[in-house]
């Protein structure tokens, strides 16, 4: 008898951890990436999501080769470098009950791929979008991305010149419905906000601080783990509740607590830390950012949701049947059809 | 002179954004409707409003309805290329223009001042409606000169006009009084005349990119990204009409087709694979500038084997060039498109019944054999009206390929032990079984990539994994012959010369294939519909000591295709190639013969 | 068996990441130092950290520095590959490993168990640096094994960590001590054995990116705008790199050229045709995916006739395909390049001190003619480090091509009483006379564009005038063939049979070539350097009754390009092309080669 | 004797308001973009610009065919659709002592060229780009472009179901140094922001509402004349004084006025029309685009300005003599060096 499979817990969807793993990962060891990989896993585990109903795009990048570490059993597409936001809008119209789960790179989104996200955000395709952050391209060896540190100095590339594209800033300025910020030194946060991005409707995009320990983790540069640590100042404690559940998380005091009920039912518990942040006020969102980027804070946390706008989904009367399972009868019109066109055209 | 019936040519010229389609069109539909054979093409400044627009319609018993560029009549309502418009006239043609005919050309010409004022006064209408209407003048004026019945002139009205109804009086009356005019005051008959033939039964009048539309959505398209260019616009704007109408489910009334306008070509192109990969029928439609900012995509679904339709509108590159004329210079790029080696299956549609035709089919083979599908057509086709047989119900159910869903995947599995991932190529003839997202089957998921990978869509940098999965990939393109349309022998007057010609180059072609056999020249024409090519291609150039490849290109596209395709025939295969935004005429493709045959 | 001197082949295989690259390197360099000729190939994974890496080394008296796939030496320190890695191995080979070898393989192989730990452990080196320092056991122990000598490879280190002295020591330590050990410890002669020679006289050791970032600086670059991808991001870094070293102004210390790193490749090649536009000398580097994104853009360059330089290291495509393994797949895809009717010149460097050449002939061929020249490089020429001759300065001062400053403008003028624009050609060879910005001549300034034009440079859609500007274009490839490199008759055996090469393909064919005349068979073997061809390329397929095009791609490009330039010669073009990501071996050019004999 | 030439006037550089025009325009009549040409015409004139000095660059559309209907002795070069920042960026290398000005549409700048767009501005590279923005692609005859306003109905497009992308706010998020926003309607406004903008060293951003007559001037629409001129709300009144003037301005009250020096020695003026606006503030800029854009205010005027950041081109050390003149000598180092470089390579 074997003593591990006997405890090997399963999920209400009567699935193991396990079930939500994947390829083992080539990435650096340490890399920031592979603890996001973790905390997705553990958040489509938590959620009791099924596999099969989540479907996986990324980029390139070390960044986007993640898929392939987590949720073997759900179908996948890797794009083009900066340009996976296409693809997914693409895909997500075959089957809306899947969920979108897109994983970028800050080159990938920040650089080459900045339009696509936009427009992506623009549109509120439902999706999470993450941007595993790290201020450098990986994959190629360590250039400066769009999102590297104003001063960063780099073997080979000298120092950067030019400010930092701040992620959560560009999602706001084009009108999204949910973004998030988290540091991939801090897993309990990432996986919560992971999970309520999931349950939003719309695009939920998450800027992750994702330490590049191989070019770009030195002691105080803005992506280290250090400066991390160091720094991050979460604008609340998130929990994630699925709607099922009946809110009775015992750290959560009521009276500090501000609730974001999701379009599904689910509710983002925010627990206050010290000031009070209303992450549904546009304004004050944009108002923190500004902050943020001239202070150099690592705000982390829900910095802004709103769970009813309507998305790109709604802009199209589709129906019941996924559309990619609909007969051929349904898609070819009739041959009167036809012949009444004809008519018009003598 | 002698009077030419039922077989002339008509330039009119005016400004565009003045409204003359209108009356342009009241022309053409209503001779097309007289039972004589017509053409029509809209020759338009890449501009707004403002500068000069060419309207030329041939009626032609004999059915040649390629270009001329020379005139038997001339409408010019656009002094500044007056000067420019007569030296395209026949000696002795008709001349209607806005002012008298300058006395050193009365001998020339015929000329005849159109009554503009003098109608619109008569005619009572609003004056700020002139501008339009004054149109309307030269469309009863040369309804009396040639014979057009007006009766027809005014059902097209009507029908232009089905939304607007109160707008079919004012012009009606402008035609009327323009054609009793001209038919009380004439003094001796026109030399150019209609009489009514029986030769358009079962056709219709419709262009090129309208009938892609219908023919997509005919062919169960599912979604379509597209950004807007000329000339093919139109097409997904078409898509967007139709949709609705046609596509929306009889009986749920819920749509069954999605469209979406993207911010660019990058955009329009990943959106379209991304949908072709998840299982939905999908066509993206563009023109030059686009096909180059959609090559890496497109390489991407080649090498993923995702299922596209890619169909673009040819205009006159290389680069901006002249958005607004035609060519058909895409063929080489979209040949070897995306870096790597790589293989299409190009469709050339050379009428707009084949643009109906090709808009269901080449989905049926994208779908076919999992890879992307380059129509080629232009703005001669896609954006005139032409006269075409009604579009045909397609032959052929819908052809998904090989898809599996849950259980046909336990079948797979069952018949082969259970061995079996996304690129397994069980059949022996390169195309495998895909699955889609969705599909719940634990075996089903897969991850696509453009990366090298193994039979189970695994990453691997294996050499000889790579490349085993690129020969079978090759030989995809063999099934595709299975499928694909086959060339069609379009003159075969036994010659030892022979044409080859494609797409709207095909008009040209027919046409100086007769008109040279009318002098003894017998050059046979065999019409490319595809590529890869079908036996009948070798079999043509087999059979003919010289073969002439006819096209609108500078280069000679296709025939360097032909050339590195058939090697051994190579040496036969001569060049005529033309580009000037136009299309080509018969005349300049027999000067072209002639000037080669003579060395 | 017999002992093999000077002439056989060693496979490293570590993990990446390892810090192996310093090892390797210095045996390579140490042995180049004998005097021997030798070649490295570093096979790497698409990642950064933990994948077994593949490091090949031939040495060859004979000058033979193609691939092989036998190995005589194998030197494995990862398990995991260790079965595969010996398949490879040829019988009596010897095998060096982190473990002894399996009693089955031992009547196989000579093998050795590397003594890793006691020689770490003697070293008493600093333990986190062992994983680094393992990689010198190898090293010292081979150079006992086949006689390397031993202060070359400290000369190599100390050259190596130049910066960083401190390294020097420890690593020595190492070397020295397995050596020793080697030394006291052996028994019999080892079968393969290196001596001195005095044959790499002239000679430096460098890659094919490095020569073309110095190339291009000492071709008086003064613009590169570039995006990162494997391989040819070392090309920008090194520009990076030597650009302030060498570039800035030696008395005022200012810059004379600029790098950017643009945010994609639709912005570098953007930036790189305003700068070209503008006067500056300017280039890009890129690979595939990159060029597809640039497509656009390059057909702009061609019609508005702006010079730049488009430096493509070719990786395995279609798509991102193998980012780390070697092809020449993007040579159609270049050649017919953006929608429409386009030209290039294409350059094929086939070794590294060409790829220093041709860094800056290309500016000067760019300039000359006004259009881009492409040069298709490729990650085997690019990225290993290459034995070469001392990069020759250039023989030509810069060519800057038309350029006309202020009172050139009023020369010009008075000669041709007044008429002149940017695009009249004056000289009848096609190529017109340009202006820079800035210039104040108040007939300077035009405005460029990708669309039809005359030769002011002002918008048309005249049809005859789009035809004479780009027969015009046309034209202006002859005028190329005076400044492109002429093709080198590599081999001449005066056989009735050749072979075409171009590119890294050269290495494998030149062998093929010499390995074949050895049986009997002559085989004479043209190396391209050029699009258009130049004359030889003709004289060459007239003066051979068959000739093979060997290139490592699937679909024979070259062959194809041949086809189509020659269509009379074409049945004598045959194809041996090959793609699995690896540089092609002799051995398979000839079996390829046979077979088709045979038939 | 010509009375015409009598009383043409010139300016101080001797040339007349003839010398800055271009090729007749072929737009439609009653184009906002024909307007803009205009004040394009009376800037240079007024600020006494050499026209070869200026460089002119544009991408694809009816705003950017404009290009050749001004300043005709000016280089120019029209470009690809959106892609005419990076074209600029390389060309204006050449010579630093021009002054680059690129004119694109919103379909050029917020659709397809977001992403050059946003990186041309972080660069902060010298230049004056005006968006012509006009809510549609007018040259393709009137589809909606990324600035169309929400709800807005066209014919065959139906409805725009997605938020406008407001190219200020986009600007800024990318970090901006200039921002302005100005309504064809208001010619004078136009010119001279205009000039301001041609005495910034960085990139100047001025969107320009500029009606599509054709295609998108309904009664009420956002890019309409007749909306323009009913809502647009300055900020403040705007006169540019260049550096060698001295400022004598009549109408302008120095107690009701805020003053920027810029760069070059020039100032721009602004007189308080409603509340108090300072420019040089980015938090404030940002508050008022989102006060801007959530109350359907046109607010016009300088939205920001900071005249003192580095740009791009100060991140080289450049000589003197322009790039593209530097002799050949200059630009191919000597053969000692490449002897000394094959040395380190034995
Ligand atoms: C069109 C194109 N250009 C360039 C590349 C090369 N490339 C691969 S990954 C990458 C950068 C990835 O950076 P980022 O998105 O930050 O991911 P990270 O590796 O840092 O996780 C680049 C430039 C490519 N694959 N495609
Ligand atoms: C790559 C590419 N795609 C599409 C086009 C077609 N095109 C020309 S202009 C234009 C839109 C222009 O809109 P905008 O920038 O708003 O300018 P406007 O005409 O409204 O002034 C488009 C889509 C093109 N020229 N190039
Ligand atoms: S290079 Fe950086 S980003 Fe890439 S895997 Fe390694 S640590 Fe992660
Ligand atoms: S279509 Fe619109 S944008 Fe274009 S010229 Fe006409 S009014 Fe101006
Ligand atoms: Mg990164
Ligand atoms: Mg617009």
């Amino acid at each position: 008898m074997n003593l591990a499979n006997m405890v090997e817990r399963t999920n209400s969807a009567g699935l193991t951890r396990n079930d939500y793993s994947g390829e083992s990962s080539t990435l650096c060891k340490g890399c920031g990436h592979n603890s996001i990989s973790n905390m997705i896993i553990s958040a489509c585990y938590e959620l009791n999501l099924r596999p099969e109903k989540v479907v996986k795009f990324s980029g390139i990048g070390c960044s986007s080769k993640s898929p392939t570490y987590f949720l073997k059993n759900s179908f996948g597409f890797n794009g083009l470098h900066g340009r996976m936001p296409s693809m997914a809008t693409g895909a997500l119209f075959a089957d809306t009950t899947l969920k979108g789960l897109g994983i970028s790179g800050d080159g990938d989104t920040a650089n080459i791929g900045l339009g696509q996200f936009k427009h992506l955000v623009r549109r509120n395709m439902p999706m999470v979008y993450i941007v595993e952050n790290n201020g450098v391209y990986g994959l190629t060896k360590g250039q400066f991305s769009a999102t590297a540190d104003y001063g960063l100095s780099l073997k080979r590339q000298g120092q950067n010149v030019y400010l930092p594209v701040d992620i959560a800033l560009e999602a706001l300025a084009a009108n999204a419905t949910f973004v998030a910020r988290s540091f991939a030194g801090d897993p309990k946060q990432v996986k919560e906000i992971i999970k309520a991005a999931l349950s939003h409707e719309g695009t939920a995009v998450i800027d992750i601080i994702s330490p590049c320990v191989t070019f770009n983790n030195k002691e105080n540069a803005l992506h280290s783990y250090s400066w991390g640590k160091g720094h991050e100042d979460p604008l609340h404690e998130v929990e994630f509740v699925p709607s099922r559940d009946e809110i009775t998380v015992e750290d959560f005091n009521h009276g500090e607590m501000r609730e974001v009920a999701l379009h599904d039912g689910s509710t983002i518990m925010l627990k206050k830390v010290d000031k009070e942040y209303d992450p549904t006020n546009r304004k004050e969102a944009l108002k923190i950012l500004a902050d943020a980027i001239k202070n150099r804070w690592l705000i982390t946390g829900l910095i802004y949701v709103d769970p009813d706008a309507a998305n790109m989904l709604d802009m199209y009367d589709l129906p019941e049947t996924p559309l990619n399972r609909l007969p051929v009868e349904k898609i070819r019109p009739s041959k009167e059809t036809l012949e009444e066109l004809n008519q018009k055209f003598i | 002179m002698q009077k030419k019936l039922n077989e002339f040519s008509i330039l009119v010229s005016t400004v565009n954004g003045s409204g003359s389609a209108t009356a342009n069109n009241a022309l053409m539909k209503a001779i097309f409707k007289m039972g004589i054979p017509i053409s029509a093409r809209n020759i338009f400044p890449s501009n707004i409003q403002g500068l000069p627009t060419w309207y030329s319609l041939r009626v032609s018993e004999k059915r040649h309805l390629a270009r001329v560029d020379e005139f038997d009549i001339l409408i010019n309502l656009d002094k500044v290329v007056l000067a420019d418009d007569l030296k395209k006239v026949k000696k002795g043609g008709l001349v209607l223009c806005d002012q008298p005919l300058a006395p050193e050309l009365v001998e020339q010409f015929h000329g005849m001042q159109l009554p503009i004022q003098e109608v619109l006064e008569k005619a009572e209408s609003p004056a700020n409606l002139n501008v339009y209407l004054m149109n309307m003048v030269y469309v009863g004026v040369l309804a009396a000169l040639i014979k057009i019945d007006i009766s027809l002139i005014e059902e097209t009205i009507n029908q232009h006009f089905s939304h607007v109804e109160k707008a079919v009086k004012p012009n009606m009356d402008v035609v009327k009084i323009a054609y009793g005019m001209v038919t009380n005051e004439m003094t001796e008959a026109c030399p150019f005349e209609l009489e009514k033939r029986n030769l358009n039964e079962g056709y219709i009048v419709t262009d090129g990119n309208q009938a892609a539309a219908l023919g997509a959505l005919f062919g169960g398209l599912q979604f379509s990204a597209w950004y807007p260019i000329t000339p093919a616009t139109e097409l997904a704007e078409c898509l967007n009409e139709y949709n609705p109408q046609i596509r929306n489910d009889p009986e749920t009334g819920k749509a069954t087709c999605v469209i979406v306008q993207a911010e660019d070509e990058l955009a329009a192109i990943g959106m379209t694979i991304g949908a072709g990969w998840a299982g939905l029928r999908s066509m993206t439609s563009t023109s030059g500038p686009g096909l180059c900012l959609m090559a890496e995509y497109i390489g991407l679904a080649y090498q993923s084997e995702v299922p596209v339709v890619i169909w673009d509108v040819q205009r006159v590159g290389p680069s901006t060039g002249m958005p607004t004329r035609t060519s058909q210079g895409d063929l080489t790029f979209s040949y070897f498109l995306s870096h790597g080696d790589t293989d299409y299956v190009i469709l050339f549609p050379g009428n707009v019944q084949e643009c109906f035709e090709f808009g269901w089919r080449a989905l049926d083979i994208a779908e076919h054999i999992q890879s992307p599908v380059i129509v080629l057509s232009d703005l001669d086709l896609g954006m005139n009206n032409w006269m075409t047989p009604k579009f045909q119900y397609p032959d052929l159910p819908i052809q998904r390929g090989k898809i599996l869903w849950e259980e046909d995947i336990e079948q797979i599995l069952k018949k082969n032990n259970g061995k079996w991932g996304r690129y397994t190529d069980l059949d022996g003839d390169g195309i495998t079984y895909r699955t889609l997202p969705g599909n719940t089957n634990p075996r089903a998921a897969y991850f696509a990539r453009g990366t090298g990978h193994d039979e189970f869509a695994n990453y691997t940098e294996e050499p000889d994994v790579w490349k085993n999965e690129h020969d079978r990939i090759k030989k995809k393109f063999k099934k595709a012959l299975e499928i694909d349309p086959h060339p069609i022998l379009e003159r075969n007057y036994h010659g030892k010369i022979g044409f080859i010609s494609y797409g709207s180059s095909h008009y040209g072609t027919e046409e100086a294939s007769d008109l040279l056999n009318a002098e003894g020249k017998a050059v046979d024409y065999l019409r490319i519909r595809s590529i890869p090519f079908q036996t009948e291609v070798n079999e043509f150039l087999q059979a003919h000591e010289r073969v002439y490849v006819v096209e609108a290109n500078r280069d000679g596209q296709m025939a360097q295709i032909l050339m590195l395709n058939f090697p051994e025939l190579a040496g036969k295969i001569h060049k005529i190639a033309y580009l000037d935004g136009l299309s080509l005429t018969a005349q300049s493709i027999i000067t072209c013969f002639d000037d080669q045959e003579k060395k």
